[in-house]
């Protein structure tokens, strides 16, 4: 049965999540204005919530299953501006876990699995086209001889650890391309900076330099160091896999930014005098009520697609498409719902004294990582049109 | 908790409309528009598939269905993607049934419903629109006054579908307060019904104007008695159901334009490799799951009879800024060839810009 | 000195020319009921109307120039839904006249100048791409002998002779493309049918078809039968200018269109006592307000595109990046702004008993004819990237 | 006569103010952001323009020019695609001063003027914002009162431009009806002035709150004397400043995001070559050119004394709608890149997103 309802009990969640989000605001503004200062293990507020995973423990498995839920904690959370008042990132919670658990072998999913490790995929050179990275690797006796320049590396500087995608064969396009595990502290591995950003600055985005970084033969991840030359080798889509499994949950993010600053703008307004009456007709309407219907429109909207991108993976279905369907509408609504919250809210809302201009800064990044809008309908396009990479570009 | 599962029924109605709409009606959907009429072997076609009755009691000789405006909204999807003209057309009556179903009196319903559970086409229909641009059902200006146990009517309504045989009305009026429904035979004294002179969309659609001039209704006229109706709730019901037809659209249009684009070559190769093209039909298609996400989601909380103006006030919106863009990109994409009436595009446009405007011409 | 003043003695002719085009809306609805029925020479109602040149005789030369003028006419009399009072198109007056002027002989002007001609170019199977064109003159004797369909003529039933895109030379591409102008009742030149159209009924397009159809050696425009291998040949370019002066014409129509579709949206919701208020600010004005005050905003942007690459082609000044962006936003404004102003009247905009929903119908062809918004863009970006149009196609 | 043609003045000014935008503005614009404040040093350097002493005229000390909104909307437009906030600085001054010439009272003109006619610069200031969300100048809450002769002001006033060293404000308040500007002294009675704790955009800039505890003013501190001010003309001439400033931004992030377009290489060619990316730049270079048209139909409107109310909502709007569009496109363009401060892009979108939501920080 098609159903849009969220139980009681996991309202309750959801609630307790948000209500932990909001009390983490108090916090915010201190650390945009010193944003390389790390977070503390756990503020004090943090005793007054009930850890996450106590709080799912106790969920109904006849519930709404468990990857939709996760785009709603996400949408509670991500809504709210507050720093988490528990350090989140914890051993196996970096992105390069996931590409971990995807590529490794089981000993590899053993030896590294409780450590934070980041993903580093993305060169100066390159952006969203990781056919065209120039890291390389070179096999010399049993070691792996790392060379390149890395950028965007999402938890660069707190990882233990790093999956490095480079390549063995520059000659075999995408299948020569191999992922490497490197630990921090390895010779020849240089963090060179930590980046300034618009936002999310309380997550940490590094540069990094390999120069005959040397790693052992057994860091590749999956141990395959075969490079087939046929299109669409399996290790590249192994590797390939983890973006289809987070392209909805990046977007949660940005649909959480967009439902944020929706929110922010109709409590504030509200507070103003200026509310929506849902059963005025659109004559009966302001300028400011149809805004924010439009408002909140687009950002459920968008909810919506993510939704049901999940809940395909929950299903065991195909979500290709409705992955980047998901990921191209979060990549919107971040964008164009906290831009016109701003301007319902006028001057004000660029104070300090508010959040809400922060709902623009962090939400901005969905529409680029894990593929921009672009490349999310390059491949809604080729799936529709049935073409290959190749036949559209 | 959150599902995306049809159930088995729905699937079952899903998949036969659809074959329904891909054979019966998409084939003559052009011709029609065309005519500018409906021939009445299709209304009989399309009444043969019961769609009205199946959710008439079987008391009342109907299937004795479950009332579902979400199996409604997938229905419409499916019907309003073969022709948005006949599926306005095959639904007109449920118009009138369905608040019948969701409002009426035992004795309303005993009177009425009956007539619809035949084999032969029977018209009867909603009076919702009137004259004013400005026109909202928070701003009715067809009057209902109490007189004695009775009712007097006052005002006109326009673009009735049917209203050249409909045997009866459900005339929308408003005592002051609250929004009533009237059934409102089509012989009542005062009443006068004359041909609308025509409409951009749903072309083939006849509708009617009707004057009512001081109409005297007994005091079993008014739908409900005297609980009268759920007004929000049959307005929301009306546009999501319009909201669904709009969607079934968009989907045809996108589905029509796609192989399109890959067989018509400019400047050496298919339009649909050109970014431009390609990202507006992925546009298109992003849109239109997008829209039924939103129609669902109206549809699924009137099913459980949740208070669905919000989710219905977005999806109306949404699909208002959204249904029109992918009717018109995909006239786009076909060039100057959009532009001809040999192709279905620019009267997809039509119909698209019409059922987006209308409050619902068809509603299950 | 930057100025947007209309003077009094060009109000007045503008006055003149919307009140004409609104004597003649009562009979708009007949022709669109009756597409294919020809206009008569002149209604009844044309006594009352000074014709437009000995209105425009009287202007003075210190005035708004005559191309910007020009558009000011076009906004006036097509943002009304009233068919011609006089039969407007008169020898001289086709698309094929404009091209006959700009590319042909002295002696070939004077000769067919005084006809209507239509403009054939477009072929089922080419739209946008001229140099695709597959229509074929082959020179036998002293005759050039045709081949090929043509689609979209306009005017193709009423004129009299029509210019023909048609190559000489396949190989050599754009540069092989030459004109030729057939004369109506030519052996081998048939009307193949009259199109139905969503909108300008009163403009006539037909389908054509060329089958051994012989013209005289002259009648090739220019008289240059040369097929020069470079590059945007000369004779190419001669050909493309027609294109160059007509785009904001076009654009004109498409900006007339939204600017009479939010006119009557104005009009009417102030029937209904719903207004503008300009000195209101956001807050306080209502959803209609709102959305009238964007539609106004869209045209009148569009409609100062429009006039400035027309005052730029009056100063004899390069236009074409100009004439593209004109070329866009009016293409944009003629889909959006009608679309718009209907979903704010509501259903009774639907209804024939109103002429709205004609500006909708009317306007669509703005964004296509005369290149298409995708073409204008194209040009846009290859001029502003300096790119040529193998580089970015 | 409808024209296009700047006057010879205009164009020198155009082409200085471009050379100094581009050489001196330009090149310091991202440090200044990042520090959060504007060097003195580079402030004297804006100030020695002349820009605020243009129009004053000469027998107050200033260089005697016409005051032209057009030609101000010129300036604005070279001096914010340089830097918004640096264009704001220098222009601030010109919020108190260019008000005083269009509406004040010799007196007040004489009392005022010579202040800003020196060659070191001088900082006054408009104060015309307030807390609440829903603000608007139609709403003001900050309040004037007749008391004998003269006035008494209370309210709040917020991210008033150069608060930390203004030695006069323009306050903006009501009295029920008519919106009146009174000139306030810094050292008035019952005015309190904090320091702003931050804002997004034009984040070099500093700004205070103003609070106003029932500040007693002389009767001559209304400006205008018994006329009061067209508050109508001076708030068009505020937002025409602002649109011209955002005008300024999207051009040199267009200009800035051609070459890296043309330069970047992705999946074996420029970016450039796509047309998603190029159909971009085209919209981006369409909106400049459109937006600038509206700014200066409503500027012009401005000069000629006309009722520029229209014009001014109209541009506003237009603006407000594509400048932030095509400052975050522009950061599209860049990726990852346009998100990183190193860059400018992520500062021109906070920019472009705070002038257009101020009703103007700085006006000419």
């Amino acid at each position: 049965m098609i159903d849009f309802r969220i139980s009681e009990a996991d309202q309750h969640i959801l609630d307790q999540v948000a209500a932990e989000g909001r009390a983490g605001e108090k916090y915010a503004r201190h650390f945009e204005e010193h944003e390389h200062e790390p977070l503390p293990e756990a503020f004090p507020e943090a005793a007054e919530f009930e850890p996450l995973p106590r709080l799912l423990a106790r969920r109904s498995k006849e519930d709404t299953p468990p990857a939709t839920f996760q785009m709603l904690l996400s949408f509670a959370r991500q809504s709210t501006n507050g720093v988490p008042l528990r350090n989140a990132l914890r051993g196996g919670g970096g992105l390069g876990n996931a590409a971990l658990r995807a590529a490794g072998t089981k000993e590899q999913i053993e030896k590294w699995g409780g450590l934070i490790l980041a993903m580093s995929i993305t060169e100066p050179g390159a952006g969203s086209d990781t056919k065209a990275i120039q890291s390389t690797a070179r096999l010399d006796g049993e070691e792996w001889v790392l060379n390149g320049d890395k950028i965007f590396v999402t938890t660069g500087i707190r990882a233990q650890g790093v999956v490095v995608w480079a390549t063995v064969d520059k000659s075999a396009g995408r299948a020569g391309i191999k992922s490497f595990l490197v630990m921090k502290g390895t010779q020849g591995f240089e963090i060179v900076r930590q980046e300034k950003k618009l936002g999310i600055r309380t997550s940490d985005t590094a540069a990094y330099a390999f120069r005959d970084c040397r790693v052992p033969r057994e860091n590749l991840l999956g141990l395959d160091e075969s490079v087939p030359r046929e299109k669409g080798s399996a290790s590249y889509r192994g590797v390939m896999k983890t973006f289809n499994m987070t392209r909805p949950g990046v977007a949660s993010g940005g649909v959480a930014k967009a439902l944020g600053a929706v929110g922010f703008a109709r409590d504030a307004l509200a507070e103003d005098g200026i509310k929506v009456d849902w059963q005025a007709g659109f004559h009966q309407r302001s300028a400011t009520q149809q805004a924010l219907i439009e408002m909140e429109a687009d950002a459920e909207a968008a909810s919506l697609t993510v939704l049901h991108a999940a809940w395909l993976a929950d299903m065991g279905r195909p979500n290709n498409v409705e992955s980047s369907v998901c990921k191209a509408k979060g990549g919107e609504v971040c964008r164009t719902v906290p831009q016109r919250a701003m301007e319902l809210l006028g001057a004000m809302s660029v104070s300090h004294d508010h959040l809400v201009e922060k709902y623009l800064r962090d939400g901005r990044i969905s529409d680029i990582y894990e593929g921009t809008g672009q490349i999310q309908r390059l491949i809604i396009a080729r799936s529709i049109l049935g073409y290959s990479s190749e036949e559209l570009s | 908790m959150i599902s995306f599962q049809l159930d088995e029924e729905q699937e079952l109605i899903r998949d036969s409309l659809e074959g329904f709409a891909r054979e019966v009606l998409r084939p003559q959907a052009r011709a029609i528009d065309e005519a500018g009429a409906i021939p009445d072997e299709i209304l009989a076609q399309g009444w043969e598939l019961g769609l009205v009755a199946a959710t008439i009691p079987e008391e009342y000789g109907g299937s004795g269905g479950t009332r579902s405006p979400m199996t409604g909204a997938i229905m419409l999807e499916q019907l309003g993607g073969g022709c948005a003209s006949l599926a306005s057309a095959v639904m007109a009556s449920s118009t009138f049934v369905n608040p019948l179903l969701d409002f009426g009196t035992d004795e309303q319903k005993r009177d009425y419903l009956p007539l619809f559970a035949g084999p032969e086409p029977h018209y009867a229909s909603l009076a919702l629109q009137e004259s004013q641009f400005g026109f909202g059902a928070d701003r009715l200006r067809t009057k209902a006054e109490r007189r004695g146990n009775g009712w007097v009517l006052s005002g006109t309504k326009r673009l009735v579908p049917f209203g050249d045989r409909a045997s009866h009305f459900l005339v929308l009026a408003t005592g002051g307060e609250a929004i009533d429904a009237f059934i409102v035979p089509r012989d009542a004294k005062g009443l006068a019904i004359e041909p609308e002179a025509g409409t951009m969309g749903l072309k083939p659609l006849p509708t009617a104007k009707l004057s009512l001039d001081r109409v005297e209704l007994p005091g079993g006229a008014r739908l409900g008695g005297d609980n009268g109706i759920d007004a929000a709730r049959l307005l929301n019901t009306l546009r999501v159901a319009s909201a669904a037809i709009a969607v079934g659209i968009s989907r045809t249009v996108t589905d029509f334009a796609i192989p399109y684009a890959k067989e018509r070559v400019a400047f050496g190769e298919p339009i649909a490799k050109k970014q431009a093209i390609a990202f507006m039909l992925a546009d298109m298609h992003i849109e239109c799951d997008t829209m039924r996400l939103m129609v669902w989601k109206a549809a699924s909380q009137l099913d459980q009879g949740a208070d669905a103006t919000r989710a219905t006030v977005l999806a109306q919106d949404y699909v208002r800024r959204h249904a029109v863009k992918v009717a018109d990109d995909g006239l786009q994409i076909f060039g100057g060839h959009g532009f001809i009436r040999d192709l279905p595009l620019e009267m997809w446009l039509r119909n698209t810009r019409t059922v987006t405007v209308l409050d619902g011409p068809a509603a299950v």
